[in-house]
């Protein structure tokens, strides 16, 4: 499996799509990453980069997910910061 | 959106519990529609709570509010939520919708509402809903003061599953 | 009655809390009217509670109810206690109207209704509001069932003052 | 005061009312009488004898009472059974 790559969705939402002013981005793993792994992708040296960790949720295909979770082809990710409903 | 009884005029019982609806939307909350609705002829109580956007937050006054939502996630979540009241009250029936876009101060952003043959297990099946989407229903808050500014929200962090 | 303001469209607030509506009536009851009327542009939460005639009580079938009230008590009775929730959670309206006369099943026989800046105190007021009423409001009803007979249901005997 | 008398109204509702027959009753009092001396002289005899003592309150004037409440001339009395509003 090593070598092959895949490209997964990954949305934003309020406060990060402001910050990254987009409110979708394309990124293209190695296989056997995880959510962790993808996080930090885009997280790195983007606006999102002064966030606190610990205030991302993440979501694949519509579930709320640990950062260990494997992704697959097709996956939607979603970062979800703190949310304010109600 | 489960299919629901016209209990108060039918001559049917509902078999089981249902989820009356669950979803956001970007049309006027109605809870009196919602009431109307709700219950069958087994229910002796009917709750019903709306939120609605206050007109002063933290002190200032709030002019407009825009709700987010991952919309297809906040559907699925407000059904799972939903669901659980279900399972956790003896309750007949659950209703849930929530807002998205832009509200004006006093207009309703969230409606809730439960049947039940008791009271005490329909006002808990409504906090239950309430108390649970807070904590985790994608759906985020821009607030626009007086002044023009606007500001996000500080909201609750989703504890991972 | 209190005086109410029109909360959601007008321009005003409360300078304080009130009773909107307190009272036994002979006409049906309708939650989406008193939802209508509830709130001030301060208040983000309202809650409804609507207590109904059961088809169906310890296992009979019920036609209908008879409610019979001590009215001009009751009416004094539902503004005291209507009054003591005000004092005793932070919201700023509450109403409460109970039917009284003859009731099909499915009919609503009460409704209690708060509207608050927050939602915890707008749910304590209104239940507060129905376990008080349970306890001390002299109203009684008789039970009609599918058979023809009929019988008064056993009530909570007040505690004297 | 001793000698003088005067009537108060009684109302009786629900059960109570079906029993007696009526939903008020005018009953003379004398002067200085309380509140369960008003009640005893209507059970007395009355189709309300079986009724346990516990379970009527009483109103004067359309406020919960005790029974060492002190009637006066004008009083509205009830007896109000276990309630069952809601």
């Amino acid at each position: 499996m090593n070598g092959s790559e895949f490209p997964v969705r990954v949305l934003l939402f309020g406060h990060l799509r402001e910050l990254m002013g987009v409110s979708e981005l394309s990124v293209t793993l190695a296989s056997g990453s995880v959510v962790g792994e993808l996080v930090e992708r885009v997280v790195r040296d983007s606006p999102l980069e002064a966030l606190s960790s610990g205030m991302l949720a993440i979501s694949v295909n519509r579930r709320y997910v640990r950062s260990d979770h494997a992704l697959r082809p097709g996956d939607e990710v979603a970062l979800i910061p703190p949310v304010a409903g109600g | 959106m489960a299919s629901t009884e016209r209990g108060r005029s039918g001559e049917e019982t509902l078999a089981s519990s249902s989820v009356v609806v669950a979803a956001v939307t970007d049309n006027p909350l109605v809870a009196a529609d919602l009431l109307e609705r709700l219950g069958t002829r087994e229910d002796g109580a009917a709750v019903v709570f709306e939120g609605r956007v206050r007109a002063r937050s933290s002190g200032r006054v709030v002019v407009r509010l825009h709700y987010e939502a991952y919309r297809e996630m906040a559907d699925e979540v407000l059904r799972e939520i939903a669901r659980e009241a279900l399972a956790l009250q003896p309750v007949t029936q659950v209703a849930v919708e929530h807002r998205v876009g832009t509200l004006e101060a006093g207009e309703v952003s969230l409606v809730v509402a439960a049947a039940a043959p008791h009271r005490d297990p329909a006002m808990a099946a409504v906090r239950y809903v309430i108390e649970q989407l807070k904590t985790r229903l994608p759906v985020w808050k821009k607030e626009e003061y007086e002044d023009g500014s606007a500001t996000w929200l500080d909201g609750l962090p989703v504890e991972q599953a």
